[in-house]
């Protein structure tokens, strides 16, 4: 791909730098959205951070799997250009005509010819760069099947025999005279997610790091605990390969200004890091183990983060200690790590031993990315983040120039894929709009030949793979002994089966000899089935009248030095494969044709950002608002923390929104019925004062509900005037800044009505909301004293630096335990707060003329209920939507065609809300783009004659796809099932078969393979 | 007077009234049954004889209590609806009147699946409540559950069972009323360990002036050791010992905790002496008949008074 | 008598125990040659029906492998299949078929070394406990 | 529905010893439903029996069939082209089914393949409990919708025993108090008063005290 012949010099593509996972799903946004992308990384793999992570929270799941299939598709998509081991040196021009000067460094290998068999790996083992990084201290790169490009990379410096080298790879893809490749791309716009670096603490003499083994950093313990680290997951100490019993963490180094050379801001992530590995370190060794955090604020503000937090301490008995630890040191003749540390506010000096300590490191940017910004002239803040626009984070200073994920700002995994979807939507908005689409990829669609009714006739197609098969068995003598196999008509060997001519001979035979059935002997049918379906296809056959025998990867390349057995396992791989595609039968893939409206529910900011994105890429938007007016709850806020007008943003956008031909704006919307499936739904909906009822028909629902500002009656609220919520406060502060400046004192309470057992998650808005005005007061009156009674501060990023602007100010915070609340009562107008002062060790009480309350947003529990059982959506626990994969897919719903933006999703930010109103319209473009929406043809089916209507299938199918029909039997919406098969498995009536996985074609394999002992 | 019942005639003399019981031997051997009731003589009005408790097959709680009027004592005869259809109970209920036992205690009975026949059949055939009616029929209209004429009624004192620390909780007054609807002269409550619920309930009782219409008999026991009131803390359903009393026995010595188990045992009894309504105590002593005396004595409900 | 070889039937679920299985081919982890690979889409998808015909056709042990807990690309059918795994293991005690022959084991995507490391294992399991019953009734 | 369980193998396989074709029957009914002898049951029975038999050096043939209903006539008169190539029939349906077949095939032995248990419902996904005992005189119109007789252990029809703990039975904790469930519906349908009145003692003729019991509908008999 490197050397492809694309024309380089169009200006309609999206360069994207960085293929880390945000940089991937920029690209695959766009590209499914049918937007040309260059994607550029340095590296010789794409992946990033990501593919060195072990688990993620707050789910504690292996994300590879779900992580792998985006990075293979991406080499599939052919509007992505991919371009590895490339940096970019220069950028000019501005928004719609960029010209970016990019250099490959050379890989020695051409990918369009590597098959990844791993010969020249195997015979040059010093000079290929496949190995997973064994060195915990450095992790580089984990390896993983779904590698992409899958190829490897050669470092011809270290290769002493060139010339043997170049001779060993069967597919003469070792190019030995490859060089640096200079080149220029044009773009309309750019998107930078280069990600960032971590802290390194090496310099910080007290914390040890440089000097004791088992003092690591948050990601070597990541790499400690992974299957596929350097010790293969085993948790051991660095020092003595021992298992550790103590582990302790220390958070926030290099971050929150703490140490020499760290950032003034919140690193965002490391909280939830620690926990995850504490959580995952405590799940392997339970009791065995001891695990203790050391922090100063637990920052678990997402969406279910304080749960995740709870079960920590709760479920899982990690330990916290609000401290900050003095020093690390190792005492003569102990193989210990002696902390010393203090607590909370006490003054004393406490002493611990440690087996292991891992420094929570926070993110920086690279000097590389700053470099990279100075090029293209993006200005950059004081920590060297991009500085990015008041209500939309991703946009840079400089016009058509975007930043997503890490390099933005600190965040974690869901974020970046917000941001990384933001990006795509608004990049796509400079690109010129293309009116007429080229079809040009429905040109060879041979048409299906009729095989029912024929004697299966099977051709058997054997790979030697270069030496990866051949160089193991006999090739030959397994294509004899496979023409034995029944209704086999033709066996042949096919060298390179993946290659284009064998391809080619394989069509011809199957034309030729009138095949109805094919097996191959060759890879793995994961990453090669897609291709040989598409070869049967054009050869006029059912893509699903095929089997691959996996003989490679299951039998030569894992059974080395026992050719024999190999042989024979090879052959009876191919009989399992012959005898599963003989039950094969044609399937048709299920397509629905796409309705390109799009309805978005809720009219506040969020709803209307993703609608008029998308109506400005000429697509019709039906804005359903339930409230007689547009706005939501940003009708409420004057300023945020940065002071970027809300109300001047509120205004332009209503009007934008009003003013827009392919926007309808429904108000006093109340959805009353749902139906159809993804890409052609009906909804019905009652509207205007008269409620009339319409229905209107569309592709897409994106939900933008929004939350609600809670209202607990705690603290005195709603029963004194001068107690008031962070909300109203700000709006006091604006409207009568002469009493303001009456004010003598003011107390805050944060996390009113939030992380309670009620209501157990955190509000993540308050904090800031505190911060901003107590600001807004001091700035009216410098001399009111402000209380802010808190539990942890949450100012996560760029906030941190207000925190500490506040503290500066003379703001006094004072933190307050949860069993320990701060007692108001009335005094006149005033009202007095009592609360423990920790640092005097006792109850301090003070007359306030204002007490602000914390009390942060709830879920709309009514409407959101009724919407969920309307449109069928899973909710979580306090009632907001839930998306379909909480890192990597924050925005999409399990329900296909829904999409969720904003508060509808948890308490957020403005500009976060708005990310994900951007992000959602990316989203749902890759949706729209298409025509048909293919949902493959594995999905399960019920014989109504067979099926005794017994619910199994009702209760066990996970999804909550079938249901017991007018006729009485179970009904499966194919276009709905998932295909995982559960339903089929505990059938008591064998009334359900899934396609493509049905049980005679598995029995036949089992048949198969035990055929010779039952005979 | 319903009935000849010694019990009823100390309850209707307004007294406080002192039971107690005695488990029937596992086998052939009335010596047992004399030396348990002996150590009972003078010390209570009357001696529960239990039927089959906890479902383990004992001496019939019909041929104990004749044994024991045979003593010159009273036995009070328990009856429960597992092991018998309504003919065998009419039967023994006949009977027994015939040979001179003129109290009586009706019950549900435990479960099978404690006892050493989990095997057997739950008979039910009738329930308790329907037991007491139908004694009630026979005693005050003469005839069969099935309508049929007796010849010579049983002129039996009824007792029943309640349980004012099981759940529902709110059912519990409910349902005493309505055993006294169905025929309850007297009633012998759960062991009380948790004087507070009891005195709870005992205001519910009061409230619909229940203690009014039938003679309530507080059930007390005295705790052998820790051993035992952990037991029954966790193990006997539908018992309620308070984790005080648990720890207060946990708090003495091993060879001090059947002393402290009498001392509580005590105070309980004087507490619920106070309590409106408590007509007499039910000394349930299981397996320690011998500590009866003791408990009365110390208790000042002796000498027991003659009727 | 020839040296006994186990025939070990292997249903793995395509998201997790299948690619591990092309992890442990791509890193060349060797394991045993008894261990065949039915692919599923799920690990719940392998039929109890699937396990004991394979049992009565011959085959000396059969594992099930799906995704680690809480990993299943379908919600929880990794969990589901290890409870269906251990009733089938009572089922087969009951027929007279030693339980340890079957077995559910969960393994990440990445586990390659995982794949090789419980394939040989069960096979040597297998092997010591020799031929199935139900093999060396047919045999006579 | 009917409830059923299948019975241990080893009782299974001495009904079949003296036998070398078995005709292994399924009902798509109630066994179906509750997963104890629809097509699927009837599968896995037929390999167990087949694998144990052969381990008993027993080469014996096992043919599969499923009715949609073994306690029909008609529906049973479908066996007879198979019924001849067997030598013995083992029913997976209920007591009524297995006796259908006894009834039909009179020269044919046919063994139970499970235990019949009780008339219930599902609780969940896997789990079944009984409801219902057939008493033939329904008094769920005075407790609630909640039957005292199938569901306390003691069949008390005036009220919880003092064994009922927070809402469970002293029986098991996996088992509800079913009073603790009637008065929660008598409370929740105001009707707490209907608890004062006294259910007399029940006459068991309906319940099958005056022997097997027929229901005859004099418009649809013939």
């Amino acid at each position: 791909m490197q050397n492809s012949n694309k024309l380089q010099t169009q200006n309609n593509k999206v360069l994207v730098i960085g293929g880390g996972l945000g940089g991937i799903r920029t690209a695959l946004d766009l590209a499914e959205a049918e937007k040309d992308v260059v994607l550029v990384d340095k590296d010789y793999t794409i992946g990033g951070l990501m593919t060195q992570l072990d688990r993620t929270f707050p789910t504690n799941n292996c994300d590879l799997c779900t992580l792998a299939p985006h990075l293979s598709e991406s080499n599939r998509q052919e509007h992505i250009e991919l371009l590895t081991m490339t940096s970019v040196v220069g950028v000019t021009g501005e928004k719609g005509n960029f010209t970016a000067t990019l250099d490959t460094q050379p890989r020695f290998i051409n990918l369009e010819k590597c098959t990844g068999c791993g010969d020249c790996l195997k015979h040059f083992p010093e000079c290929v760069r496949f190995n997973p990084g064994l060195d915990h201290r450095a992790p580089t790169c984990m390896r993983y099947p779904q590698a992409t490009p899958q190829a490897f990379s050669i470092d011809l410096d270290k290769c002493e025999d060139v010339e043997a080298l170049v001779k060993i790879c069967p597919a003469e893809a070792i190019n030995a005279d490859d060089m640096v490749i200079r080149r220029e791309v044009r773009c309309s716009s750019i998107v930078l997610s280069t990600g960032a670096s971590l802290f390194d603490p090496s310099e910080l003499d007290y914390l040890g790091y440089a000097k004791f083994p088992d003092v690591v950093t948050s990601l070597e313990y990541e790499r400690i605990l992974s299957a596929s680290g350097p010790t293969g997951g085993k948790l051991v100490r660095p020092s003595n390969d021992k298992q550790p019993k103590k582990i302790a963490w220390i958070q926030c180094i290099g971050s929150r200004g703490l140490q020499k050379g760290a950032g003034s801001y919140c690193s965002n992530a490391c909280c939830m890091f620690a926990l995850k590995e504490a959580i995952v370190t405590k799940e392997r060794f339970q009791e065995d183990i001891e695990t203790t955090i050391f922090y100063m604020d637990m920052r678990t503000f997402g969406k279910d983060y304080e749960l995740y937090f709870e079960r920590a301490k709760n479920e899982y008995g990690v330990r916290f200690l609000r401290s900050r630890p003095h020093s690390i040191l190792q005492l003569e003749g102990s193989d210990k790590l002696n902390m010393i540390y203090t607590v909370d506010d006490s003054t004393k000096q406490l002493n611990e031993d440690f087996d292991m300590i891992v420094l929570s490191t926070g993110f920086k940017t690279s000097e590389e990315s700053r470099k990279l910004a100075a090029d293209i002239g993006i200005e950059l803040n004081s920590d060297f983040f991009p500085v990015t626009d008041g209500f939309n984070s991703v946009a840079t200073t400089k016009p058509g120039v975007y930043v997503a994920g890490t390099f933005q700002s600190p965040k974690d995994i869901p974020e970046t894929m917000v941001q990384a979807s933001a990006a795509a939507c608004m990049a796509a908005t400079d690109l010129p709009v293309l009116d007429v689409k080229v079809e040009d990829t429905e040109e060879e669609q041979a048409t299906e030949r009729d095989v029912s009714g024929e004697e299966p006739k099977v051709g058997v197609f054997i790979c030697d793979c270069g030496d990866n098969i051949g160089g193991v068995i006999d090739v030959e003598a397994l294509v004899e002994e496979a023409k034995n196999l029944p209704f086999v008509t033709v066996s042949k060997a096919e060298g390179h089966g993946c290659s284009r001519i064998s391809m080619d001979n394989i069509r011809k035979t199957i034309e030729e000899e009138g095949l109805n059935r094919v097996v191959i002997g060759g890879c793995s049918p994961r990453t090669h089935q897609a291709k040989f379906q598409d070869l049967i296809q054009t050869a006029g056959l059912n893509k699903y009248l095929l089997e691959i025998a996996n003989i490679r990867d299951q039998a030569t390349w894992v059974h080395s030095g026992k050719p024999e057995e190999t042989s024979k396992k090879a052959l009876e791989l191919l009989k399992m494969a012959v005898g599963a595609v003989v039950k094969a039968q044609p399937l048709t893939d299920q397509t629905l044709p796409i309705n390109k409206n799009i309805l978005v529910v809720g009219g506040g900011v969020t709803g209307m950002t993703s609608a008029l994105r998308l109506a400005e890429q000429g697509f019709q938007v039906y804005l359903a608002e339930k409230s007689d007016k547009l706005g939501g709850v940003a009708r409420d806020i004057i300023k945020t923390l940065e002071g970027n007008d809300v109300q001047e943003y509120l205004t332009d956008i209503i009007a934008k929104v009003q003013g827009h031909k392919n926007i309808q704006i429904i108000t006093r919307a109340m959805i009353v019925d749902h139906s159809g499936m993804p890409g052609m739904f009906k909804t019905g909906m009652q509207s205007g004062p008269q409620m009339f009822y319409r229905q209107i028909e569309h592709g897409v629902t994106i939900i933008a509900t929004g939350a609600q500002p809670n209202r607990p009656p705690l603290y005195l609220l709603d029963q004194c005037a001068s107690v008031r919520t962070q909300l109203e406060t700000q709006q006091f502060i604006f409207t009568n800044p002469e009493v303001v400046k009456t004010w003598e004192n003011v107390a805050m309470i944060q996390c009113v009505g939030s992380r309670i057992p009620e209501n157990p998650n955190c509000s993540r808005i308050c904090c800031q909301n505190a911060i901003k005005n107590a600001l807004a007061i001091l700035e009216i009156n410098p001399d009111a004293r402000i209380f802010v009674l808190y539990r942890d501060m949450r100012t996560y990023g760029f906030q941190e630096q207000y925190y500490q602007k506040a503290r500066e100010k003379g703001v006094i915070f004072v933190r307050y335990k949860a069993d320990d609340p701060p007692v108001v009562e009335m005094a006149g107008d005033q009202v007095d707060v009592t609360f423990y002062d920790p640092i005097l060790s006792q109850k301090v009480s003070f007359t306030v003329d204002n007490l602000s309350l914390s009390t942060g947003m709830i879920a709309d529990n009514d409407s959101t209920e009724e919407l969920a059982m309307i449109f069928k959506l899973p909710r979580t626990g306090d009632g907001f939507f839930l998306e379909d994969h909480v890192k990597l897919r924050p925005v999409d719903m399990s329900v296909p065609g829904f999409f969720v933006a904003g508060t509808a999703h948890s308490p957020k930010l403005l500009n976060e809300s708005i990310a994900q109103a951007n992000a959602v319209a990316a989203r749902a473009q890759t949706m729209l783009a298409r025509d048909v929406i293919n949902l493959g043809a594995a999905s399960a089916r019920v014989d109504g004659k067979l099926c005794a209507a017994c619910l199994i299938c009702v209760r066990a199918c996970p999804f909550d796809i079938p249901f017991i029909n007018a006729d009485g039997y179970s009904e499966i919406d194919p276009a709905k099932c998932h295909g995982c098969g559960m339903c089929v498995s505990e059938c008591p009536a064998k009334a359900i078969q899934l396609m493509q996985f049905e049980d005679d074609r598995i029995l036949a394999k089992v048949e198969q393979l035990l055929e010779r002992i039952s005979a | 007077m319903k009935s000849e019942s010694r019990l009823e005639k100390i309850l209707a003399a307004g007294h406080l009234a002192v039971t107690s019981e005695c488990g029937p031997p596992r086998g052939c051997k009335p010596e047992d049954v004399v030396t348990k009731s002996k150590y009972l003589e003078g010390i209570v009005d009357a001696i529960n004889v239990t039927d089959n408790q906890t479902a383990m097959v004992r001496m019939s709680s019909l041929a104990a209590s004749v044994i024991i009027k045979q003593q010159g004592l009273n036995p009070l005869f328990q009856v429960t609806c597992r092991d018998r259809n309504r003919l065998a109970m009419q039967a023994d209920i006949i009977g027994a009147y015939s040979l001179g036992i003129d109290t009586m205690l009706c019950l549900s009975g435990d479960h099978t699946k404690f006892g050493d026949h989990p095997q057997a059949a739950n008979v039910h055939d009738i329930d308790s409540m329907q037991l007491l009616q139908m004694v009630k029929g026979m005693r005050d209209d003469g005839v069969f559950q099935g309508g049929a004429e007796l010849k010579g009624a049983p002129k039996m004192f009824i007792g029943a069972a309640a349980n004012p620390f099981a759940d529902p909780f709110e059912l519990r007054v409910m349902r005493l009323a309505k055993k006294i609807a169905a025929g309850a002269d007297f009633i012998q409550t759960q062991c009380i360990f948790n004087v507070d619920k009891f005195e709870q309930w005992m205001e519910g009782v009061r409230a619909k002036g229940l203690h009014k219409k039938c003679y309530i008999l507080a059930g007390v026991t005295p705790c052998k050791s820790l051993g035992a009131a952990r037991y029954m803390s966790k193990r006997v359903p539908g018992m309620d010992v308070p984790k005080e009393v648990v720890d207060r026995m946990a708090s003495v010595p091993k060879e001090k905790q059947a002393e402290e188990g009498v001392n509580i045992c005590i105070e309980t009894i004087e507490r619920l002496k106070k309590v409106e309504g408590v007509a007499g105590f039910h000394i349930m002593a299981i397996e320690w008949e011998e500590i009866v005396e003791e408990i009365c004595e110390r208790a000042g409900l002796l000498p027991r008074p003659q009727v | 008598m020839e040296k006994f070889e186990p025939v070990i039937v292997a249903f793995c679920c395509h998201y997790c125990a299948y690619t591990a299985a092309d992890m442990a081919g791509s890193q060349r982890l060797p394991y045993p040659t008894n261990v065949k690979v039915i692919q599923v889409p799920c690990s719940c998808k392998v039929d109890a029906l699937h396990i004991v015909k394979a049992f009565e056709k011959g085959a000396d042990g059969v594992y099930v492998a799906g995704c680690l807990e809480g990993d299943c690309h379908f919600k929880n059918g990794n969990e589901k299949a290890a409870r269906r795994v251990e009733y089938v293991q009572k089922y087969l005690d009951e027929i007279g078929i030693e339980s340890e022959r079957l077995e559910m084991v969960m393994m990440s995507a990445g586990m390659g070394y995982r794949f090789a490391q419980v394939a040989t294992e069960i096979t040597e399991k297998i092997r010591k406990l020799g031929p199935s019953p139900i093999k060396t009734a047919t045999a006579l | 529905m009917i409830t059923a369980e299948r019975k241990p193998l080893e009782e299974l396989i001495e009904y079949i010893k003296p036998f070398k074709r078995i005709l292994l029957l399924g009902c798509n009914e109630c066994v179906t439903v509750c997963s104890a002898g629809g097509r699927k049951e009837v599968g896995l029975l037929a390999s167990g029996l087949q694998m144990a038999m052969l381990k008993s050096g027993n080469n014996i043939e096992i043919r599969q069939h499923t009715l949609e209903r073994q306690c029909d006539p008609e529906y049973v008169e479908e066996l007879v082209p198979m019924i001849n190539d067997a030598d013995a029939v083992m029913s997976m349906a209920c007591g009524c089914g297995v006796q259908e077949i006894a009834m039909r095939f009179k020269d044919k032995p046919v063994f139970p393949a499970v235990n019949t248990t009780f008339m219930g419902a599902s609780e969940r996904q896997g789990v079944w409990a009984e409801r219902c005992q057939g008493c033939g005189n329904c008094l769920l119109g005075e407790t609630g919708g909640i039957c005292p007789i199938a569901r306390c252990a003691k069949q008390l029809m005036n009220g919880p025993c003092g064994g009922s703990v927070t809402g469970k039975c002293e029986i098991s904790d996996d088992v509800d108090c079913a009073w603790q469930l009637i008065w929660d519906r008598l409370k929740s349908l105001g009707l707490e008063e209907r608890y004062m009145e006294i259910t007399p003692a029940k006459d068991w003729r309906s319940g099958g005290g005056s022997g097997p019991r027929k229901i005859i509908r004099e418009d649809l008999a013939e």
